[in-house]
Protein backbone atom coordinates (compact mmCIF):
# COMPACT_ATOMS: atom_id res chain seq x y z
CA UNK A 1 0.00 0.00 0.00
CA UNK A 2 1.28 3.10 -1.26
CA UNK A 3 1.25 5.52 2.05
CA UNK A 4 1.53 9.70 1.86
CA UNK A 5 1.62 11.39 5.37
CA UNK A 6 2.23 15.14 5.14
CA UNK A 7 2.02 17.78 7.79
CA UNK A 8 2.58 21.31 6.10
CA UNK A 9 2.31 25.24 6.79
CA UNK A 10 1.21 25.11 2.73
CA UNK A 11 -1.80 24.92 0.83
CA UNK A 12 -2.43 21.16 -1.06
CA UNK A 13 -3.45 20.33 -4.74
CA UNK A 14 -6.57 18.13 -4.35
CA UNK A 15 -5.88 17.14 -7.91
CA UNK A 16 -2.53 16.46 -7.64
CA UNK A 17 -2.99 14.20 -4.60
CA UNK A 18 -5.83 12.55 -6.42
CA UNK A 19 -3.61 11.40 -9.53
CA UNK A 20 -1.24 10.52 -7.05
CA UNK A 21 -3.49 7.76 -5.43
CA UNK A 22 -4.63 7.14 -8.60
CA UNK A 23 -1.31 6.21 -10.41
CA UNK A 24 1.17 5.24 -8.02
CA UNK A 25 -0.46 2.34 -6.56
CA UNK A 26 1.56 -0.85 -7.48
CA UNK A 27 -1.55 -2.07 -8.95
CA UNK A 28 -3.41 0.96 -10.08
CA UNK A 29 -5.49 -1.51 -12.62
CA UNK A 30 -6.89 -2.40 -9.89
CA UNK A 31 -8.30 0.33 -8.14
CA UNK A 32 -11.97 0.82 -8.47
CA UNK A 33 -12.83 3.74 -6.56
CA UNK A 34 -11.28 7.03 -4.90
CA UNK A 35 -12.87 8.52 -2.16
CA UNK A 36 -11.66 12.28 -0.77
CA UNK A 37 -12.41 14.13 2.16
CA UNK A 38 -11.09 17.92 2.42
CA UNK A 39 -11.80 19.93 5.21
CA UNK A 40 -11.84 23.40 4.78
CA UNK A 41 -12.08 26.31 7.34
CA UNK A 42 -15.72 27.83 7.72
CA UNK A 43 -16.32 31.43 8.45
CA UNK A 44 -18.38 31.23 11.25
CA UNK A 45 -17.84 29.15 14.41
CA UNK A 46 -20.72 28.17 16.78
CA UNK A 47 -20.18 30.03 20.10
CA UNK A 48 -17.77 28.56 22.55
CA UNK A 49 -18.99 26.12 25.52
CA UNK A 50 -17.05 27.99 28.32
CA UNK A 51 -16.69 31.89 26.81
CA UNK A 52 -19.75 33.95 26.76
CA UNK A 53 -19.18 35.40 23.06
CA UNK A 54 -21.69 34.98 20.57
CA UNK A 55 -19.83 32.97 18.05
CA UNK A 56 -18.86 35.32 15.04
CA UNK A 57 -16.95 36.02 11.79
CA UNK A 58 -13.80 34.40 12.20
CA UNK A 59 -10.61 36.72 11.04
CA UNK A 60 -8.61 33.24 10.95
CA UNK A 61 -7.00 30.49 12.59
CA UNK A 62 -3.96 29.14 13.72
CA UNK A 63 -2.92 25.33 13.69
CA UNK A 64 -0.51 23.92 16.17
CA UNK A 65 0.75 20.33 16.32
CA UNK A 66 3.18 18.20 18.15
CA UNK A 67 6.07 17.51 15.95
CA UNK A 68 6.85 14.19 15.95
CA UNK A 69 4.02 12.93 18.09
CA UNK A 70 1.63 13.74 15.18
CA UNK A 71 3.31 12.00 12.61
CA UNK A 72 3.61 9.04 14.82
CA UNK A 73 -0.40 9.09 15.56
CA UNK A 74 -1.44 9.61 11.73
CA UNK A 75 0.75 6.78 10.99
CA UNK A 76 -0.69 4.89 13.69
CA UNK A 77 -4.35 5.57 12.30
CA UNK A 78 -3.24 4.87 8.61
CA UNK A 79 -1.80 1.22 9.95
CA UNK A 80 -5.46 0.57 11.55
CA UNK A 81 -7.08 1.70 8.43
CA UNK A 82 -5.05 -0.60 6.29
CA UNK A 83 -5.78 -3.60 8.88
CA UNK A 84 -9.49 -2.95 8.56
CA UNK A 85 -10.17 -3.17 4.85
CA UNK A 86 -8.28 -3.89 1.75
CA UNK A 87 -6.68 -0.45 0.55
CA UNK A 88 -4.89 0.30 -1.99
CA UNK A 89 -3.32 4.11 -1.15
CA UNK A 90 -3.75 6.09 1.54
CA UNK A 91 -3.09 10.18 1.82
CA UNK A 92 -3.02 12.08 4.74
CA UNK A 93 -2.44 15.79 4.36
CA UNK A 94 -2.75 18.22 7.76
CA UNK A 95 -1.91 22.01 7.16
CA UNK A 96 -0.81 24.26 10.56
CA UNK A 97 -0.30 27.34 11.00
CA UNK A 98 -2.52 30.41 9.93
CA UNK A 99 -5.64 29.75 7.74
CA UNK A 100 -8.01 31.91 6.56
CA UNK A 101 -11.79 31.13 5.95
CA UNK A 102 -12.28 28.97 3.33
CA UNK A 103 -9.01 27.60 2.95
CA UNK A 104 -8.34 23.46 2.67
CA UNK A 105 -7.43 22.74 6.16
CA UNK A 106 -6.66 18.23 6.03
CA UNK A 107 -7.08 16.10 3.26
CA UNK A 108 -7.29 12.55 3.25
CA UNK A 109 -7.30 10.17 0.23
CA UNK A 110 -8.29 6.58 -0.07
CA UNK A 111 -7.91 4.16 -2.91
CA UNK A 112 -9.40 0.94 -2.94
CA UNK A 113 -10.74 -1.99 -5.18
CA UNK A 114 -14.35 -1.44 -4.07
CA UNK A 115 -16.19 1.86 -2.83
CA UNK A 116 -17.61 0.57 0.63
CA UNK A 117 -13.86 -0.25 1.53
CA UNK A 118 -12.76 3.63 0.62
CA UNK A 119 -15.69 5.06 2.13
CA UNK A 120 -15.33 3.70 5.56
CA UNK A 121 -11.27 4.15 5.97
CA UNK A 122 -11.66 7.72 4.90
CA UNK A 123 -14.61 8.36 7.62
CA UNK A 124 -12.60 6.37 10.26
CA UNK A 125 -9.18 7.90 9.65
CA UNK A 126 -11.11 11.83 9.78
CA UNK A 127 -12.75 10.80 12.99
CA UNK A 128 -9.57 9.20 14.58
CA UNK A 129 -8.27 12.43 12.94
CA UNK A 130 -9.97 14.45 15.01
CA UNK A 131 -10.24 12.83 18.70
CA UNK A 132 -6.52 11.65 18.73
CA UNK A 133 -3.91 13.51 16.57
CA UNK A 134 -2.02 15.95 18.01
CA UNK A 135 -3.70 19.32 16.87
CA UNK A 136 -5.26 22.09 18.26
CA UNK A 137 -7.13 25.22 16.73
CA UNK A 138 -7.00 28.56 17.59
CA UNK A 139 -9.48 30.69 16.10
CA UNK A 140 -9.58 34.64 16.22
CA UNK A 141 -12.87 36.56 15.96
CA UNK A 142 -12.87 40.52 16.34
CA UNK A 143 -9.37 40.31 17.04
CA UNK A 144 -9.75 38.14 20.11
CA UNK A 145 -8.23 34.62 19.99
CA UNK A 146 -9.78 31.88 21.45
CA UNK A 147 -8.37 28.03 21.64
CA UNK A 148 -11.38 25.90 20.24
CA UNK A 149 -13.36 22.95 22.48
CA UNK A 150 -13.14 19.50 21.48
CA UNK A 151 -16.68 18.71 20.06
CA UNK A 152 -18.65 15.58 21.69
CA UNK A 153 -19.51 14.76 18.44
CA UNK A 154 -15.90 13.93 17.64
CA UNK A 155 -15.55 11.44 20.19
CA UNK A 156 -18.93 9.66 19.23
CA UNK A 157 -17.59 9.56 16.13
CA UNK A 158 -14.44 7.58 16.86
CA UNK A 159 -16.19 5.86 19.37
CA UNK A 160 -18.30 3.83 16.22
CA UNK A 161 -15.09 2.13 15.52
CA UNK A 162 -14.42 0.87 18.93
CA UNK A 163 -17.77 -0.59 18.99
CA UNK A 164 -17.20 -2.29 15.52
CA UNK A 165 -14.32 -4.11 17.15
CA UNK A 166 -16.40 -5.24 20.01
CA UNK A 167 -19.10 -6.66 18.06
CA UNK B 1 9.80 30.68 41.71
CA UNK B 2 9.99 27.06 43.74
CA UNK B 3 13.80 25.53 43.39
CA UNK B 4 13.66 23.95 40.27
CA UNK B 5 14.44 19.79 41.58
CA UNK B 6 16.69 19.86 38.30
CA UNK B 7 19.38 22.20 39.46
CA UNK B 8 18.86 21.36 42.84
CA UNK B 9 21.67 18.92 44.67
CA UNK B 10 19.23 16.48 46.25
CA UNK B 11 18.14 12.17 44.41
CA UNK B 12 18.62 11.34 41.34
CA UNK B 13 19.01 13.86 38.35
CA UNK B 14 16.30 13.45 35.54
CA UNK B 15 16.17 16.08 33.32
CA UNK B 16 12.89 16.19 31.36
CA UNK B 17 12.35 18.04 28.53
CA UNK B 18 8.49 19.96 29.24
CA UNK B 19 5.88 20.65 26.24
CA UNK B 20 2.62 22.78 26.70
CA UNK B 21 0.21 22.61 23.74
CA UNK B 22 -3.06 24.37 23.18
CA UNK B 23 -4.60 26.57 25.64
CA UNK B 24 -1.99 25.50 27.84
CA UNK B 25 0.87 26.83 26.35
CA UNK B 26 -0.42 30.16 26.80
CA UNK B 27 -0.46 29.51 30.81
CA UNK B 28 3.10 27.64 30.32
CA UNK B 29 4.91 30.34 28.52
CA UNK B 30 7.46 31.57 32.09
CA UNK B 31 7.70 27.45 32.69
CA UNK B 32 11.22 26.27 31.98
CA UNK B 33 11.74 24.08 29.24
CA UNK B 34 13.43 21.03 31.28
CA UNK B 35 12.87 20.44 34.94
CA UNK B 36 12.90 16.88 36.85
CA UNK B 37 10.63 15.01 38.56
CA UNK B 38 10.08 11.21 38.92
CA UNK B 39 6.77 10.99 37.70
CA UNK B 40 4.56 13.48 35.69
CA UNK B 41 2.22 13.91 38.40
CA UNK B 42 5.01 15.00 40.17
CA UNK B 43 5.98 17.80 37.51
CA UNK B 44 2.51 18.82 38.04
CA UNK B 45 2.38 19.11 41.93
CA UNK B 46 5.46 21.29 41.24
CA UNK B 47 4.06 23.19 38.69
CA UNK B 48 1.26 23.86 40.77
CA UNK B 49 3.60 25.92 43.11
CA UNK B 50 4.09 28.83 40.69
CA UNK B 51 1.92 28.33 38.16
CA UNK B 52 -1.61 27.70 39.70
CA UNK B 53 -3.81 28.81 36.67
CA UNK B 54 -1.73 26.26 34.74
CA UNK B 55 -2.18 23.78 37.29
CA UNK B 56 -6.13 24.02 37.75
CA UNK B 57 -6.40 23.17 33.78
CA UNK B 58 -3.59 20.07 33.83
CA UNK B 59 -5.68 18.73 36.55
CA UNK B 60 -8.70 18.88 33.73
CA UNK B 61 -9.52 15.10 33.70
CA UNK B 62 -9.61 15.49 29.58
CA UNK B 63 -5.72 16.66 29.68
CA UNK B 64 -3.76 13.72 28.44
CA UNK B 65 0.16 13.31 28.86
CA UNK B 66 2.40 11.71 26.69
CA UNK B 67 6.12 10.44 27.65
CA UNK B 68 8.32 9.97 24.45
CA UNK B 69 5.42 10.91 22.41
CA UNK B 70 3.12 7.73 23.84
CA UNK B 71 0.21 8.48 25.96
CA UNK B 72 0.66 7.97 29.38
CA UNK B 73 -0.12 7.20 32.96
CA UNK B 74 -0.06 10.53 35.22
CA UNK B 75 2.10 7.96 37.42
CA UNK B 76 5.00 6.51 34.94
CA UNK B 77 8.11 6.71 36.45
CA UNK B 78 10.51 8.93 34.27
CA UNK B 79 14.03 8.78 33.33
CA UNK B 80 16.73 11.02 32.32
CA UNK B 81 15.74 12.78 28.96
CA UNK B 82 12.38 11.80 28.90
CA UNK B 83 10.10 14.18 26.99
CA UNK B 84 6.88 15.02 28.94
CA UNK B 85 3.79 16.87 27.17
CA UNK B 86 0.43 18.01 28.13
CA UNK B 87 -2.15 17.54 25.74
CA UNK B 88 -5.44 19.15 25.94
CA UNK B 89 -8.45 17.52 24.26
CA UNK B 90 -7.13 17.65 19.92
CA UNK B 91 -9.20 19.77 18.22
CA UNK B 92 -7.52 19.68 14.56
CA UNK B 93 -9.24 18.26 11.12
CA UNK C 1 -28.63 23.47 -2.82
CA UNK C 2 -26.68 23.48 -5.95
CA UNK C 3 -27.12 20.15 -7.68
CA UNK C 4 -25.30 19.47 -10.74
CA UNK C 5 -26.13 15.84 -13.07
CA UNK C 6 -24.54 15.02 -16.25
CA UNK C 7 -24.65 11.92 -17.93
CA UNK C 8 -21.97 12.00 -20.52
CA UNK C 9 -19.62 10.30 -22.62
CA UNK C 10 -17.02 12.54 -22.47
CA UNK C 11 -14.21 12.40 -19.31
CA UNK C 12 -14.62 14.71 -16.29
CA UNK C 13 -11.68 16.38 -14.47
CA UNK C 14 -12.01 16.13 -10.45
CA UNK C 15 -10.28 19.47 -10.13
CA UNK C 16 -12.95 21.17 -11.92
CA UNK C 17 -15.79 19.58 -10.18
CA UNK C 18 -14.00 19.86 -6.92
CA UNK C 19 -13.55 23.44 -7.63
CA UNK C 20 -17.25 23.90 -8.64
CA UNK C 21 -18.55 22.41 -5.57
CA UNK C 22 -16.11 24.54 -3.22
CA UNK C 23 -17.34 27.76 -5.14
CA UNK C 24 -20.29 27.75 -6.56
CA UNK C 25 -22.55 27.36 -3.41
CA UNK C 26 -24.97 29.80 -2.60
CA UNK C 27 -22.80 29.93 0.83
CA UNK C 28 -19.40 28.95 0.36
CA UNK C 29 -17.84 29.96 3.56
CA UNK C 30 -20.07 27.52 5.21
CA UNK C 31 -18.70 24.53 3.37
CA UNK C 32 -16.57 22.94 6.39
CA UNK C 33 -16.43 19.64 4.26
CA UNK C 34 -15.81 18.07 0.58
CA UNK C 35 -16.05 14.44 0.12
CA UNK C 36 -15.52 13.04 -3.23
CA UNK C 37 -16.29 9.51 -4.61
CA UNK C 38 -14.80 8.54 -8.35
CA UNK C 39 -15.41 5.34 -9.71
CA UNK C 40 -12.58 3.47 -11.89
CA UNK C 41 -12.62 0.35 -14.67
CA UNK C 42 -10.39 -2.11 -12.91
CA UNK C 43 -8.66 -4.45 -15.51
CA UNK C 44 -9.66 -7.57 -13.76
CA UNK C 45 -13.23 -8.43 -13.63
CA UNK C 46 -14.70 -11.77 -11.44
CA UNK C 47 -16.01 -14.58 -12.45
CA UNK C 48 -19.70 -14.61 -13.77
CA UNK C 49 -22.07 -16.09 -12.35
CA UNK C 50 -24.07 -17.01 -15.51
CA UNK C 51 -21.32 -18.10 -17.39
CA UNK C 52 -18.40 -20.34 -16.58
CA UNK C 53 -15.37 -18.22 -17.77
CA UNK C 54 -12.81 -17.24 -14.67
CA UNK C 55 -13.19 -14.01 -15.39
CA UNK C 56 -9.84 -12.27 -16.91
CA UNK C 57 -8.05 -9.18 -18.11
CA UNK C 58 -10.90 -6.67 -19.82
CA UNK C 59 -10.56 -5.62 -23.21
CA UNK C 60 -13.25 -2.70 -22.53
CA UNK C 61 -16.56 -1.51 -21.52
CA UNK C 62 -19.74 -0.24 -22.79
CA UNK C 63 -22.33 1.85 -20.58
CA UNK C 64 -26.10 1.74 -21.43
CA UNK C 65 -28.83 3.58 -19.90
CA UNK C 66 -32.38 4.18 -20.53
CA UNK C 67 -32.39 8.43 -21.23
CA UNK C 68 -35.01 10.35 -19.70
CA UNK C 69 -35.50 8.02 -16.71
CA UNK C 70 -31.61 7.79 -15.86
CA UNK C 71 -31.97 11.67 -15.07
CA UNK C 72 -35.08 11.54 -13.29
CA UNK C 73 -33.96 8.68 -10.97
CA UNK C 74 -30.89 10.20 -10.25
CA UNK C 75 -32.31 13.72 -9.22
CA UNK C 76 -34.62 11.85 -6.99
CA UNK C 77 -31.62 10.26 -4.73
CA UNK C 78 -30.19 13.54 -5.09
CA UNK C 79 -33.17 14.76 -3.41
CA UNK C 80 -33.61 11.93 -0.62
CA UNK C 81 -30.03 12.87 0.12
CA UNK C 82 -31.05 16.34 0.91
CA UNK C 83 -34.07 15.21 2.61
CA UNK C 84 -31.69 13.19 4.79
CA UNK C 85 -28.98 15.50 5.60
CA UNK C 86 -28.06 19.56 5.50
CA UNK C 87 -26.14 19.25 2.22
CA UNK C 88 -24.90 22.72 0.42
CA UNK C 89 -23.91 21.54 -3.24
CA UNK C 90 -24.53 17.99 -5.01
CA UNK C 91 -22.84 17.00 -8.41
CA UNK C 92 -23.46 13.55 -9.98
CA UNK C 93 -21.61 12.16 -13.00
CA UNK C 94 -22.00 9.19 -15.02
CA UNK C 95 -20.42 8.27 -18.17
CA UNK C 96 -21.74 5.92 -20.68
CA UNK C 97 -20.85 4.54 -23.97
CA UNK C 98 -17.33 2.88 -24.18
CA UNK C 99 -14.93 3.12 -21.45
CA UNK C 100 -11.14 1.45 -21.14
CA UNK C 101 -9.19 -0.06 -17.97
CA UNK C 102 -8.45 2.74 -15.69
CA UNK C 103 -10.78 4.83 -17.27
CA UNK C 104 -13.45 7.28 -14.64
CA UNK C 105 -16.86 5.99 -14.87
CA UNK C 106 -18.92 7.78 -11.99
CA UNK C 107 -18.29 11.44 -9.99
CA UNK C 108 -20.37 11.86 -6.72
CA UNK C 109 -19.84 15.26 -4.58
CA UNK C 110 -20.95 16.49 -1.85
CA UNK C 111 -20.39 19.57 -0.05
CA UNK C 112 -21.63 19.95 3.59
CA UNK C 113 -20.98 22.04 6.77
CA UNK C 114 -19.63 18.98 8.44
CA UNK C 115 -18.20 15.80 7.41
CA UNK C 116 -20.48 13.34 8.69
CA UNK C 117 -23.39 14.55 6.29
CA UNK C 118 -21.11 14.77 3.05
CA UNK C 119 -19.94 11.42 3.84
CA UNK C 120 -23.18 9.62 4.28
CA UNK C 121 -24.67 11.37 1.87
CA UNK C 122 -21.93 10.43 -0.95
CA UNK C 123 -22.38 7.14 0.41
CA UNK C 124 -25.74 7.07 0.14
CA UNK C 125 -26.08 8.36 -3.59
CA UNK C 126 -23.53 5.57 -4.67
CA UNK C 127 -25.44 2.92 -3.03
CA UNK C 128 -28.78 3.99 -4.73
CA UNK C 129 -26.86 4.89 -7.53
CA UNK C 130 -25.75 1.22 -7.70
CA UNK C 131 -28.81 -0.23 -7.62
CA UNK C 132 -31.27 1.87 -8.87
CA UNK C 133 -30.16 3.70 -11.04
CA UNK C 134 -30.76 2.83 -15.47
CA UNK C 135 -27.59 1.81 -16.20
CA UNK C 136 -26.12 -1.60 -17.56
CA UNK C 137 -22.34 -2.45 -18.29
CA UNK C 138 -21.49 -5.09 -20.46
CA UNK C 139 -17.95 -6.03 -20.68
CA UNK C 140 -15.73 -7.50 -23.07
CA UNK C 141 -12.71 -10.13 -21.90
CA UNK C 142 -11.15 -11.65 -25.13
CA UNK C 143 -13.22 -10.50 -27.76
CA UNK C 144 -16.66 -11.47 -26.14
CA UNK C 145 -19.26 -9.16 -25.02
CA UNK C 146 -21.15 -9.67 -21.62
CA UNK C 147 -23.35 -8.41 -19.52
CA UNK C 148 -22.31 -7.79 -15.63
CA UNK C 149 -24.25 -9.18 -13.60
CA UNK C 150 -25.73 -7.22 -10.37
CA UNK C 151 -24.40 -7.34 -7.05
CA UNK C 152 -26.09 -8.91 -4.07
CA UNK C 153 -23.78 -6.54 -2.32
CA UNK C 154 -25.11 -3.68 -4.06
CA UNK C 155 -28.55 -4.27 -2.91
CA UNK C 156 -27.07 -5.10 0.36
CA UNK C 157 -25.66 -1.87 0.95
CA UNK C 158 -28.52 0.06 -0.31
CA UNK C 159 -30.89 -2.02 2.43
CA UNK C 160 -29.11 0.05 5.19
CA UNK C 161 -30.51 3.41 4.52
CA UNK C 162 -33.90 1.72 4.22
CA UNK C 163 -33.37 0.36 7.81
CA UNK C 164 -32.46 3.66 9.20
CA UNK C 165 -35.40 4.88 8.09
CA UNK C 166 -37.41 2.37 9.64
CA UNK C 167 -35.57 2.40 12.77
CA UNK D 1 -44.15 -13.72 -36.41
CA UNK D 2 -47.81 -13.16 -34.67
CA UNK D 3 -49.92 -10.26 -35.88
CA UNK D 4 -48.64 -7.24 -34.16
CA UNK D 5 -52.06 -6.11 -32.51
CA UNK D 6 -50.77 -2.21 -33.29
CA UNK D 7 -51.62 -3.27 -36.57
CA UNK D 8 -55.19 -5.51 -36.40
CA UNK D 9 -58.73 -3.67 -36.46
CA UNK D 10 -60.07 -4.83 -33.81
CA UNK D 11 -60.36 -3.54 -30.45
CA UNK D 12 -59.22 -0.06 -28.78
CA UNK D 13 -55.78 0.99 -30.18
CA UNK D 14 -53.09 0.95 -27.83
CA UNK D 15 -49.86 2.25 -29.62
CA UNK D 16 -47.17 1.66 -26.95
CA UNK D 17 -43.53 2.47 -27.41
CA UNK D 18 -41.59 -0.54 -26.28
CA UNK D 19 -37.67 -0.42 -24.87
CA UNK D 20 -35.45 -3.05 -24.40
CA UNK D 21 -32.04 -2.38 -21.86
CA UNK D 22 -29.06 -4.50 -21.20
CA UNK D 23 -28.83 -8.46 -21.89
CA UNK D 24 -32.48 -8.23 -22.85
CA UNK D 25 -31.49 -5.45 -25.87
CA UNK D 26 -29.48 -8.29 -27.34
CA UNK D 27 -32.16 -10.43 -27.30
CA UNK D 28 -34.52 -7.73 -28.60
CA UNK D 29 -32.86 -6.73 -31.14
CA UNK D 30 -36.05 -8.08 -33.85
CA UNK D 31 -38.80 -6.94 -32.23
CA UNK D 32 -40.65 -4.06 -33.37
CA UNK D 33 -40.35 -0.83 -31.31
CA UNK D 34 -44.01 0.16 -31.48
CA UNK D 35 -46.84 -2.49 -30.71
CA UNK D 36 -50.54 -2.60 -28.65
CA UNK D 37 -51.10 -4.02 -25.88
CA UNK D 38 -53.37 -3.49 -22.51
CA UNK D 39 -50.61 -4.04 -19.86
CA UNK D 40 -47.39 -4.63 -20.04
CA UNK D 41 -48.00 -8.59 -18.98
CA UNK D 42 -49.75 -8.42 -22.11
CA UNK D 43 -47.26 -7.36 -23.95
CA UNK D 44 -44.97 -9.99 -22.10
CA UNK D 45 -46.92 -12.91 -23.19
CA UNK D 46 -47.72 -11.53 -27.23
CA UNK D 47 -43.98 -11.19 -27.32
CA UNK D 48 -43.70 -15.32 -25.86
CA UNK D 49 -45.31 -16.23 -28.91
CA UNK D 50 -42.20 -15.03 -31.49
CA UNK D 51 -39.48 -14.52 -28.86
CA UNK D 52 -38.90 -17.35 -26.45
CA UNK D 53 -35.93 -16.60 -25.24
CA UNK D 54 -36.80 -13.28 -24.62
CA UNK D 55 -39.66 -14.21 -22.99
CA UNK D 56 -37.70 -16.52 -20.58
CA UNK D 57 -35.48 -13.45 -19.96
CA UNK D 58 -38.64 -11.38 -19.16
CA UNK D 59 -40.36 -13.91 -16.62
CA UNK D 60 -37.35 -13.54 -14.27
CA UNK D 61 -38.72 -12.28 -11.53
CA UNK D 62 -35.65 -9.64 -11.09
CA UNK D 63 -36.94 -8.11 -14.66
CA UNK D 64 -39.00 -4.31 -13.88
CA UNK D 65 -41.29 -2.71 -15.97
CA UNK D 66 -41.41 0.64 -16.31
CA UNK D 67 -44.04 2.48 -18.53
CA UNK D 68 -43.11 6.32 -19.18
CA UNK D 69 -39.68 6.24 -16.70
CA UNK D 70 -41.89 4.85 -13.64
CA UNK D 71 -41.21 1.47 -12.55
CA UNK D 72 -44.69 -0.24 -12.10
CA UNK D 73 -46.82 -3.47 -11.64
CA UNK D 74 -46.44 -6.09 -14.36
CA UNK D 75 -51.10 -5.30 -14.42
CA UNK D 76 -50.78 -1.76 -14.89
CA UNK D 77 -53.44 -0.15 -17.45
CA UNK D 78 -51.66 0.82 -20.76
CA UNK D 79 -52.92 4.01 -22.81
CA UNK D 80 -51.96 5.27 -26.38
CA UNK D 81 -48.45 6.88 -26.72
CA UNK D 82 -47.03 5.07 -23.30
CA UNK D 83 -43.63 4.37 -23.15
CA UNK D 84 -43.13 0.78 -21.98
CA UNK D 85 -39.20 -0.34 -20.58
CA UNK D 86 -38.15 -3.89 -19.76
CA UNK D 87 -35.44 -3.95 -17.15
CA UNK D 88 -33.15 -5.76 -15.92
CA UNK D 89 -31.05 -5.43 -12.48
CA UNK D 90 -29.20 -2.12 -13.12
CA UNK D 91 -25.31 -2.01 -13.01
CA UNK D 92 -23.98 1.18 -13.56
CA UNK D 93 -21.60 2.81 -10.72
Amino acid sequence: MLTTLRIQAEDFDLAEQYSLLRSSSPATTEIGAIVTFTGLVREFEPRSRDHNDDGGALDGMRLQHYPGMTEKLLQGIIDDAAQRWPLLAVTVIHRVGHLAPCDQIVFVGVASEHRQPAFQAAEFIMDYLKTRATFWKQITIDGQPRWVDSKDSDTTAARRWDAQCDG
Amino acid sequence: MAENPATGWWGTLRLIRLHFFGRLSDLATQVPSRCAGETPHAIRQWLAEDFPELAVQLNEPQVLVSVNHCIVDWQTPLTDGDEVAFLPPVTGG
